[in-house]
C-alpha cells in the first residue's frame, strides 16, 4: 500500500437535472483492492465511466501519478494501464471466447496508426500467436471458463461475465476497474476470480471493484468506499464500513 | 434565390421527406434500411401512370391500386424475403440489406418489363395553377405539402400514442426482449414495412405528376431519401423532414449559385464538413446502454 | 446466354453471322429496341431475297445493359461465337469501349445510331464506322439556322449523361463559331426531379435562343415544360431524340413543345423513307413506329450487305473492311431525298454532308409537324 | 382475463406448476434433458446451479419463450400451444435475465408496451411504477440511461403487472442493492402467501438464503438434488459443485 | 455442458486444422489454375477471367472495412476509378509504363479513404456510408467534368503495361490477375485470424471494448478503410490495363452495389467468400440473359435465391458440413457440441 496510482478529485457529472456524480474524491494505491458500493443509481458506474473516459466529467481532475488524465478512452487506457469490465458484458457474440479475450493481450501492437498498419502486415505473415494462446488457456482454466472455441452467442450471461473479466485480467493492467464482476456468478467462478485478483494485486496492480455482493466484497477488499446520490459518504476499512451507520441507512435499509 | 426555387425546394423536400419517413419507420421498427422504398414508390407510380395513360383508367382508382401494390410489395418483401433471412442469420443486418438491394434491382427491372422502359406521364390530382408574384404554384404541390404534413403528424402521433406505435419502437429497440416478453414482433415488423410501403406509394404517385416516372427513377428516389435520413438523423420523427428540406435547399441553391457541376461537389463538401465538425447529426438519440 | 445458332459458331459455315451488342435493360434500352426491330427486318428481307454471297444471314446478340465493363467481353464473345461483323447498338460509351476489341480482332464494326465522332477518332480506328451525320453536323446545321433566323445569345441546357456531355462542346463550338455568343451553359442530372434552378439561371442570362440536349425522356420533358412556363417567348432547339420519342411528347405539358425545332432525320418527302415506314408498319408491334433509330439500323445492315457482296463473302476480314471503305453514294432511308453515304480509309462517318438531317418543328399538338421554314441543311 | 381465471391463484394450492420430461435444445446443444419437477404453490421455489446449468432455459421454457418438449401444467392445466403472450395474460410473469428492457423508450413506455401485451389498462402502469419510488422519479427517462439496478427494478415491476399466478425470477437479485433485494423478497413472500408459485433461478444464493422455502439443484441440464429450506439447499449445491460447504 | 477436462486446444489436434494454411493455399491454387485453364481458351474468356479478378479485388477490398470492421464505405467506384485512371494518365501523359499507375493509385486511394474515414471517425457506419456515397457521386461528376485531366465522357486510353522492354499481353495480364487474387485472398485469410483481424472484428460489434483496451477504434477503422481502398485500386488498375481504356461509365454507382453483394453472396466468414461472390456475380451477369428483356431482373432474383437458401453465403453452406466431417473424423457425435 504505497504509491497512489489513481486519484480523482472533485469529479462531477450530471445528466440534465440528474447529478449522477457529485464532487467525488477517491484514491487508489498500488497493491490495493478498493471496494465501491452504494445503492442503485448512486453513481458508481458513472464514476468508472468518467475515470476511463467513456463519459467526460463536467468538473474535476483525474490523475494518474501526477499527470492529469484526458482524452478518449483508448488514450487513457494506454497512459494509465487501465483495464475494465462493463456492468453489462460487452462481447462480440459471433466470435469465439478466445478471440474475445485475446484483445486484452495485444494493445501495444496498436498504439499508433503506423503500428496498426505494421501489425496488419505482420498478422498476414504470421497469424498464429501460440504464446498468447497459452496465456489465455491458463487464465481460462483458473476462472473455470470451459470451452474457449465456443461462440459467445452460445454462452449464458454468467459465462459471458467471466469472459469479460478474463479479458481485463489478460491485459495485465496497472489499474483494474471491475463493474459488478460477481453478479450472477456461481461459487466456483467467484472463487477463481478472487484468486486471480489476489494474484494480480501482489504484482502491484490497483483494483477497484463495484459490486452488490457485499459479503464477497467486504471479505476481499482492503478499503471500502460507499457512495450515495453521487457523493462519497464513507471511506474506510471494510469492517468499519460494514458496521457504520451510513451503511445501514443507505445500503442495507434501516431494518438490518 | 427567386421565389420559384423555394417552391421547388418545398416540393422536393416534401417528397424526399415522405420517402425518408418510410426509411425511418422501418429502421425504427425492424432495424434495417429498406433501400427498396424508392423503387416501390416508382412501381406504384408506374402502375398508376400506365393504367391512366394506356388504358384510360380514372386517376383515383389507378393511383389507389398503385399505392395498394406498393404496400403489398413492401409487406411481401418482409414476409417472403427479409423475415426468413433474418431468422436464419440470427438477426444479422448485412444479409437482409443485401436482399433488400437485390429487391431494389428486381423491382426496377420488373417495372421496366411490365410497364415499358420509356417514361410515363403522371397525372396531377389537382391541376390548377396559382400565380404568386413571379412564382407559379401548382395545385399538385399544395396536395403534396398537405399530405406530407399530415403524414408526419400522423406518424408522430401514432408512434407516441398508439399501442402498435409504441410496440414498434420497442421491437426496434430490443427485438430479443420483445420476443421473449410476448410482443407480437412479426406483426409489428410487418406493420412497419407496410406503412413504409404506403408512404412510398403515396409519395411516388403524388410526385410522378411533376416529371413523369420511369423504371430508373427508383434508385434516384432512394438516394434522395437516404440523404435526408442521414442529414436529419433518427432522433425524432420530424428529423427526416428537416433533413430533406435542408438537402433540397442546399442542392437547389448550389445549382442556382454555381451551376450543376458544383451541386455534387458542394453537397459532398457540406456533408463532409458537417460530419467532421458537427458529428451528432441534427437529431440523434443516444442511450448509454 | 446468346441466342447463337450453333451453325454460326464456325466461320466457314453456311451462314453469315452478324453479331449485335445491344441494350435491353439499361439506359439505351429505350431506343436500341427500335433499331433492333429494323435490323431484324433487313436481315429477313435479305434472306428472303436469297441471302448474301449464297449464304443466309443470321444474327446473334448480347445485351450489355449500357454497362461498359461488360461491352468488350461481350463483343469478344460474339466474335468467338462466330460473328463476322459487329453492330454496336448500345450507348456511345459502349461503342467506345468496344472499339479496342474491333481493332484488335480486325473485325468490321458499325455503330448505326451513335452520333459521337469520338467513336471513330484516330488512331486505332481502322475498321469501326458510324453513319452520321455526327453531332458536329447537327451543330453546323443549328448554327446556320440560328444565324439565318437572326439569333445572337445562346443558352444551352444539357443532361449529364456522358453521351450527351460528349456532344456539348462539339455543338456549342459549332454554334459559337458561327458568331453567336453562349450566355449560359447548364447541366441537368439525368433522372432529375426538378430543374427550376437551372432554368432560373438561364432566365437571368436572358438568351434569345435555347438549345436543349438530352437523351430525351423525363429530363427533356421537365426542361421543356419549365422553359415553356418560365421563358415562353424564347425559341428552343433540341436534339434528334425528342423527335423520335412519342413517350416524351406525352410527358410534356399541353402545348409545351409548340415551335420547338429539332434535328430529325425523317423527311416525309423522302420516298425511301415512306417505303421503309410501310415495311416497318407491316412488321407490327409497338417498336415499329418510324424513327431515325430504325432507319439507321436498317441502313447499317444494307451497308454491310453491300460490302459483303462486293467482298464475295466474309472469309477475308481485311478485304471486307476494304470493300466497306469502297461504299460510295449509298442512298439512305433517312434524311432528305438527296442524302447519300460513302466511306473511305479516312472517312469513317458515312454521311455525305448534313442533308441527312431535317430540321423540323413541333406543332401545337406536341407532335412533330412541318419542316422548319427558316432553314434546312444542305449537302 | 378469462384464461387467468382458469389458471387461478387460489389458496387451494392447486395452482402449482409441474413439468414432465421437459427438454430444451439449441441446435445440437442440449440445455435441458427431460426434467420432471414440481413447484409448490404458495412457496418460494429456487432453482440453483452453476453458470450454464440450464436455469434460464428452464424459466424461458416455462414462460413459452423458447421451444421445449415435454409437458408443462399449471394447476393441472396444460400450457401446450400457449404463446408467451398468452401465458403472460394467464398470469405467468417473467423477469428475464440481463437487461431485457427497451432502451430508447421511457420508463413509463416500457411498462405501457407490456400492458399492451397482457391487455391491462393504463392504471396498471401507474400501480407498477409506484412500487419503486426511484422509478417514479425517473418515469420520463429513457430506460437505457438508467443505472443497471434501476433497469432491473423496471424489469421486476413489469413482471409484477401480470396476475402473478406464477412468477418466474431469473437472477432477479443481480445488480440490486441489499435494501432493494429485501424489499423484493418481501413482495415475493407476500405474493407467495397469496398463493403465487414463485420460482427463482440463481447461480448463488448467499444473499437470499433465508427466504427460500425449497429448491432443486440443476447441473448440466439434469436435476442434481432437492432440498427444503435455503440453508440445506445451499449445502447441497456446494457439495454437488465439489466445494467445501 | 461445462466439463473442465476437455482439452481446450482440441481443435488444434485435427489434422485438417494443423495444416490449415497449406490446405487453404492449395485449394485456392487449384481454383486459380482452373480459372487460368478456362481463360486459356477463347479470347473473350481472358476478359471474363480478368473481370472476375477485378471484381474479386473489389470485393476483397470491401472485406476488411465492411465485413470485418463494419464500416460501410461506398466509395469503391472511386478507388477502382483512381487505379484505372492512374494507369491511363501515367502511360499516356508521362509515357511511363502503366504499371507505375498501380502504386500511385494505391497511395491516392488510401489517402482519400483516410480523409473520408477521419471525417466520420466519431460517427456510426451509417454516416460513413452517406459521406462516401456523396463522394462517389462527386467523383463521377469529376470524371465527366475535368475533361483536361480525365478525358471527360470519352475517358482515356490505358497503354499495355511494359517492363524491361517487354510488353505484357492480355494473357499475361490475366495470369498476373489470377496470381494477385490468390495472394491477396490468402493474405487476408491469414490476416483475419491474426490479432489484427481479431481486433478489427471486435471493433464491429463492441468498439467500446476496443477503446477501453487502449486501442483507438477510430485508427483501426481508418487503417482498414485505407487498406481496403488500396486493394480496390489495384483491381481498377488491372481492369484499365486489360480493357485498354479508362471510362467514367465503368466506375458508376452500380459498382458499389456489386461490391456490397459479393462478399455476402460468397460468405462472410472467409475472404474466399468474396472471391466466390465475384465469380457468381460475373457468371450471373453474363450468363443470365435467359429472357433478354429483363436483364438484371434475373441477376437480382438469382441473388435473392442464394440469400434465401444460404443466408450466410455459399461458404456458409459448406462450414457446417466441414465441421460435421471433422467431428466425425475425431470420433465424436454431433450431439457432443458444447462439451
Ligand atoms: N446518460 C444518462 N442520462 C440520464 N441519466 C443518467 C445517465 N447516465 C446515468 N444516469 C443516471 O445517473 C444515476 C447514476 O447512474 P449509475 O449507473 O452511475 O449508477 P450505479 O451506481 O452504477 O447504479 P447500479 O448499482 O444500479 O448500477 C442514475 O440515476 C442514472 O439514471
Ligand atoms: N442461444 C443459445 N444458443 C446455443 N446455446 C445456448 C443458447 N442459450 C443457452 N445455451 C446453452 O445452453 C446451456 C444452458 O443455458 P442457460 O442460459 O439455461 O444457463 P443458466 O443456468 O441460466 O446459466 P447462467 O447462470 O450463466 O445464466 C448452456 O450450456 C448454454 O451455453
Ligand atoms: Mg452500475
Ligand atoms: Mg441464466
Amino acid at each position: 500500500m504505497d504509491e497512489i496510482l489513481l486519484s480523482c478529485s472533485n469529479v462531477s457529472k450530471s445528466y440534465g437535472g440528474v447529478a449522477a456524480v457529485r464532487a467525488v474524491g477517491l484514491e487508489l494505491r498500488a497493491g490495493e483492492i478498493l471496494g465501491l458500493i452504494g445503492p442503485n443509481g448512486a453513481g458508481k458506474t458513472t464514476l468508472v465511466d468518467v475515470i476511463t473516459g467513456q463519459q467526460t466529467a463536467d468538473t474535476g481532475v483525474i490523475r494518474i501519478g501526477t499527470v492529469s488524465l484526458t482524452g478518449p478512452p483508448s488514450r487513457r487506457a494506454r497512459l494509465a494501464g487501465f483495464a475494465r469490465t462493463f456492468q453489462h458484458p460487452q462481447l462480440a457474440l459471433d466470435m469465439t471466447v478466445r478471440e474475445n479475450i485475446l484483445i486484452g493481450a495485444v494493445p501495444d501492437r496498436f498504439s499508433s496508426p503506423w503500428r496498426v498498419l505494421a501489425s496488419a502486415f505482420s498478422g498476414a505473415a504470421r497469424p498464429a500467436t501460440p504464446e498468447i494462446d497459452d496465456r489465455i488457456t491458463d487464465l481460462a482454466a483458473e476462472l473455470n471458463i470451459s470451452a474457449l472455441d465456443r461462440m459467445c452467442a452460445d454462452l449464458t450471461l454468467g459465462e459471458q461475465r467471466l469472459v469479460e473479466v478474463a479479458r481485463a485480467l489478460l491485459r495485465g493492467p496497472t489499474v483494474l476497474l471491475l463493474d459488478e464482476p460477481f453478479a450472477g456468478g456461481d461459487p466456483r467462478g467467484v472463487e477463481g476470480m478472487i484468486h486471480a485478483l489476489t494474484r494480480i494485486v501482489e504484482r502491484g496492480c490497483g483494483v477497484l471493484v463495484v459490486d452488490h455482493n457485499v459479503d464477497i466484497v467486504a471479505s476481499l477488499v482492503d478499503r471500502l468506499v460507499l457512495m450515495d446520490q453521487g457523493q462519497v459518504v464513507f471511506d474506510g476499512l471494510p469492517t468499519a464500513a460494514m458496521a457504520s451507520q451510513e451503511m445501514r441507512t443507505v445500503y442495507f435499509g434501516s431494518g438490518t | 434565390m427567386p421565389v420559384q426555387l423555394w417552391v421547388s425546394v418545398v416540393e422536393l423536400g416534401c417528397f424526399a421527406g415522405l420517402i425518408a419517413l418510410g426509411f425511418f419507420l422501418v429502421l425504427r421498427g425492424a432495424d434495417v434500411f429498406m433501400f427498396a422504398l424508392g423503387p416501390l414508390a416508382m412501381f406504384g407510380a408506374m402502375f398508376g401512370a400506365f393504367q391512366v395513360s394506356r388504358n384510360g383508367w380514372p386517376l383515383p382508382i389507378a393511383a389507389l391500386i398503385g399505392v395498394a401494390i406498393a404496400v403489398a410489395l413492401s409487406g411481401l418483401t418482409e414476409l417472403l424475403i427479409v423475415r426468413p433471412i433474418h431468422r436464419r442469420t440470427g438477426g444479422q443486418e448485412n444479409p437482409s440489406i443485401v436482399a433488400i438491394v437485390a429487391i431494389l434491382f428486381a423491382l426496377e427491372q420488373l417495372a421496366g418489363t411490365l410497364f415499358g422502359r420509356t417514361p410515363l406521364p403522371g397525372t396531377p390530382f389537382w391541376s390548377a395553377q396559382f400565380r404568386w408574384g413571379e412564382a407559379v404554384i401548382s395545385g399538385q404541390s399544395i396536395v403534396l405539402v398537405a399530405v406530407t404534413v399530415l403524414a408526419f403528424a400522423g406518424v408522430a402521433l401514432w408512434l407516441r400514442r398508439s399501442a402498435n406505435g409504441r410496440m414498434l419502437r420497442a421491437v426496434g429497440d430490443n427485438e430479443h426482449a420483445a420476443r421473449t416478453l410476448g410482443v407480437p414482433v412479426d406483426r409489428i415488423r410487418l406493420i412497419a414495412f407496410c406503412l413504409a410501403g404506403l408512404l412510398a406509394g403515396v409519395a411516388g404517385s403524388l410526385f410522378a405528376a411533376k416529371a413523369g416516372v420511369s423504371f430508373t427513377s427508383g434508385l434516384q428516389w432512394t438516394l434522395v431519401g437516404f440523404l435526408a435520413v442521414i442529414v436529419g438523423g433518427l432522433g425524432n420523427v420530424w428529423a427526416p423532414l428537416v433533413g430533406a428540406v435542408l438537402v433540397a435547399t442546399l442542392q437547389t441553391w448550389s445549382v442556382f449559385e454555381f451551376g450543376h457541376a458544383m451541386r455534387d461537389y458542394l453537397t459532398f463538401a457540406v456533408a463532409f464538413l458537417f460530419f467532421a465538425f458537427r458529428p451528432k447529426g441534427i437529431f440523434q438519440t443516444k442511450v448509454r446502454i | 446466354g446468346s441466342d447463337d445458332e450453333k451453325s454460326g459458331s464456325d466461320p466457314g459455315g453456311d451462314t453469315i453471322v452478324l453479331g449485335m451488342v445491344t441494350d435491353t435493360s439499361g439506359g439505351a434500352a429505350g431506343y436500341a429496341s427500335y433499331t433492333s426491330v429494323a435490323i431484324d427486318l433487313a436481315i429477313k428481307e435479305i434472306n428472303a431475297a436469297g441471302g448474301l454471297a449464297g449464304k443466309q444471314v443470321s444474327l446473334i446478340t448480347e445485351s450489355d445493359g449500357s454497362d461498359t465493363t461488360q461491352t468488350p467481353t461481350l463483343t469478344r464473345r460474339l466474335i468467338e461465337n462466330g460473328a463476322d461483323v459487329i453492330l454496336l447498338n448500345s450507348g456511345s460509351a459502349s461503342a467506345i469501349a468496344a472499339k479496342g476489341v474491333c481493332v484488335e480482332e480486325k473485325i468490321l464494326c458499325v455503330a448505326p445510331t451513335n452520333l459521337s465522332a469520338d467513336i471513330i477518332k484516330p488512331p486505332d480506328n481502322d475498321n469501326i464506322y458510324i453513319l452520321g451525320p455526327t453531332s458536329a453536323g447537327i451543330g453546323e446545321s443549328f448554327a446556320a439556322g440560328m444565324k439565318k433566323a437572326g439569333y445572337s445569345k445562346l443558352a444551352v441546357i444539357a443532361d449529364d449523361v456522358p453521351t450527351i456531355q460528349g456532344y456539348v462542346p462539339v455543338l456549342v463550338g459549332a454554334i459559337t463559331g458561327a458568331g453567336l455568343t453562349s450566355v449560359a451553359e447548364e447541366k441537368v442530372p439525368a433522372d432529375a426531379a426538378d430543374v427550376s434552378a437551372q432554368i432560373a439561371r438561364v432566365k437571368e442570362a436572358a438568351p434569345d435562343v435555347i438549345l436543349v440536349m438530352s437523351l430525351g425522356g423525363q429530363t427533356e420533358a421537365l426542361v421543356q415544360n419549365a422553359l415553356h412556363q418560365q421563358l415562353p417567348d424564347v425559341q428552343r432547339f433540341s436534339l434528334a431524340s425528342i423527335g423520335n420519342q412519342p413517350t416524351t411528347w406525352a410527358l410534356a405539358d399541353p402545348g409545351a413543345l409548340e415551335g420547338l425545332v429539332y434535328a430529325g432525320s425523317i423527311d416525309p418527302g423522302n420516298p425511301r423513307t415512306t417505303e421503309f415506314a410501310a415495311k416497318l408498319a407491316a412488321v407490327g408491334g409497338d417498336k415499329s413506329a418510324l424513327t431515325a433509330y430504325g432507319t439507321q439500323g436498317y441502313d447499317s445492315v444494307y451497308l454491310v450487305a453491300e460490302a459483303i457482296k462486293k467482298a464475295g463473302g466474309v472469309a477475308d476480314k481485311s478485304k471486307l473492311n476494304e470493300t466497306f471503305q469502297q461504299i460510295s453514294g449509298y442512298q439512305a432511308h433517312y434524311g432528305q431525298s438527296d442524302f447519300t453515304m460513302s466511306f473511305g480509309p479516312d472517312k469513317h462517318v458515312g454521311s455525305d454532308g448534313n442533308c441527312g438531317l431535317v430540321l423540323a418543328q413541333f406543332g401545337a399538338d406536341n407532335k412533330p409537324g412541318a419542316p422548319w421554314s427558316v432553314y434546312q441543311p444542305t449537302c | 382475463m378469462t384464461e387467468s381465471a382458469e389458471i387461478g391463484r387460489g389458496t387451494t394450492g392447486t395452482a402449482g406448476m409441474s413439468v414432465r420430461g421437459l427438454g430444451v435444445r439449441y441446435g445440437h446443444a442440449v440445455a435441458l434433458a427431460g426434467l420432471d419437477l414440481d413447484f409448490a404453490p404458495g412457496r418460494i421455489n429456487a432453482v440453483v446451479g452453476p453458470n450454464g446449468a440450464g436455469k434460464s432455459s428452464l424459466l424461458l421454457a416455462l414462460y413459452g419463450a423458447v421451444p421445449a418438449t415435454g409437458t408443462i401444467t399449471v394447476g393441472g392445466r396444460d400450457l401446450a400451444g400457449m404463446t408467451s403472450a398468452h401465458r403472460a395474460r394467464a398470469g405467468i410473469g417473467l423477469v428475464p435475465q440481463g437487461r431485457q428492457i427497451f432502451p430508447t423508450l421511457s420508463v413509463r413506455e416500457n411498462l405501457e408496451v407490456f400492458a399492451e401485451v397482457i391487455r391491462t389498462g393504463p392504471g396498471s402502469v401507474t400501480t407498477a411504477l409506484s412500487r419503486f419510488p426511484r422509478l417514479v422519479e425517473r418515469a420520463g427517462t429513457r430506460a437505457g440511461n438508467l443505472s443497471g439496478g434501476e433497469q432491473q427494478m423496471l424489469a421486476v415491476t413489469r413482471a409484477l403487472m401480470t396476475d402473478c399466478a406464477v412468477l418466474l425470477l431469473d437472477e432477479m437479485a443481480t445488480g440490486l442493492a441489499p435494501v432493494i433485494v429485501q424489499q423484493l423478497m418481501a413482495v415475493a413472500r407476500e405474493l407467495a402467501d397469496g398463493g403465487t408459485t414463485v420460482i427463482m433461478a440463481e447461480a448463488s444464493i448467499g444473499a437470499i438464503v433465508g427466504d427460500i422455502d425449497r429448491g432443486v439443484v440443476l447441473i448440466r441440464g439434469v436435476v442434481g438434488g432437492e432440498a427444503t429450506g435455503g440453508h440445506d439447499l445451499d449445502q447441497l449445491y456446494r457439495t454437488s459443485m465439489g466445494l467445501t460447504p | 455442458m461445462t466439463t473442465r477436462t476437455t482439452p481446450v486446444a482440441a481443435r488444434g489436434t485435427s489434422p485438417l486444422a494443423r495444416h490449415r494454411w497449406a490446405v487453404e493455399a492449395v485449394a485456392a491454387a487449384v481454383f486459380a489454375l482452373a480459372l487460368v485453364a478456362y481463360g486459356s481458351g477463347a479470347s473473350f474468356r481472358q476478359d471474363y477471367v480478368v473481370l472476375i479478378c477485378t471484381y474479386s479485388l473489389l470485393a476483397l477490398g470491401m472485406y476488411i472495412p465492411y465485413i470485418m470492421s463494419g464500416s460501410l464505405s461506398l466509395a469503391y467506384n472511386a478507388y477502382l476509378g483512381i487505379g484505372a485512371y492512374a494507369c491511363g494518365l501515367i502511360s499516356t501523359r508521362a509515357g511511363w509504363s502503366s504499371l507505375w499507375g498501380v502504386p500511385i493509385g494505391i497511395v491516392l486511394s488510401a489517402a482519400i479513404a483516410v480523409v473520408l474515414g477521419l471525417a466520420t471517425r466519431r460517427l456510426t457506419g451509417f454516416y460513413l456510408a452517406g459521406v462516401t456515397l456523396l463522394f462517389a457521386v462527386a467523383f463521377q461528376v469529376f470524371l465527366l467534368d475535368r475533361v483536361s485531366l480525365t478525358g471527360g465522357p470519352v475517358g482515356m486510353p490505358v497503354r499495355r503495361p511494359h517492363a524491361f522492354g517487354y510488353t505484357f499481353t492480355r494473357y499475361d495480364i490475366m495470369i498476373g490477375a489470377v496470381v494477385l487474387v490468390w495472394i491477396v485472398g490468402l493474405l487476408l485469410s491469414r490476416l483475419r485470424q491474426s490479432p489484427f483481424g481479431v481486433v478489427v472484428r471486435l471493433r464491429k460489434d463492441v468498439p467500446q471494448v476496443v477503446e477501453s483496451s487502449g486501442i483507438s477504434s477510430g485508427t483501426i477503422g481508418v487503417v482498414s478503410l485505407a487498406v481496403g481502398a488500396a486493394i480496390g485500386s489495384v483491381g481498377g488498375s488491372l481492369f484499365g490495363m486489360m480493357g485498354g481504356v479508362a471510362q467514367p461509365e465503368s466506375f458508376g454507382l452500380h459498382i458499389i452495389f456489386l461490391a456490397i453483394f459479393m462478399p455476402l453472396l460468397g460468405g462472410q466468414r472467409s475472404p474466399w467468400g468474396a472471391v466466390i461472390g465475384a465469380v457468381l456475380v460475373v457468371v450471373f451477369t453474363f450468363e443470365l440473359h435467359i429472357l433478354s428483356d429483363a436483364g438484371t431482373l434475373f441477376f437480382a432474383i438469382a441473388i435473392l435465391l442464394v440469400l434465401r437458401f444460404a443466408p450466410l453465403g455459399l461458404l456458409g453452406l459448406g462450414t457446417p458440413l466441414l465441421r460435421l466431417l471433422t467431428r466425425l473424423r475425431m470420433g465424436r457425435t454431433p450431439g457432443g457440441e458444447g462439451s
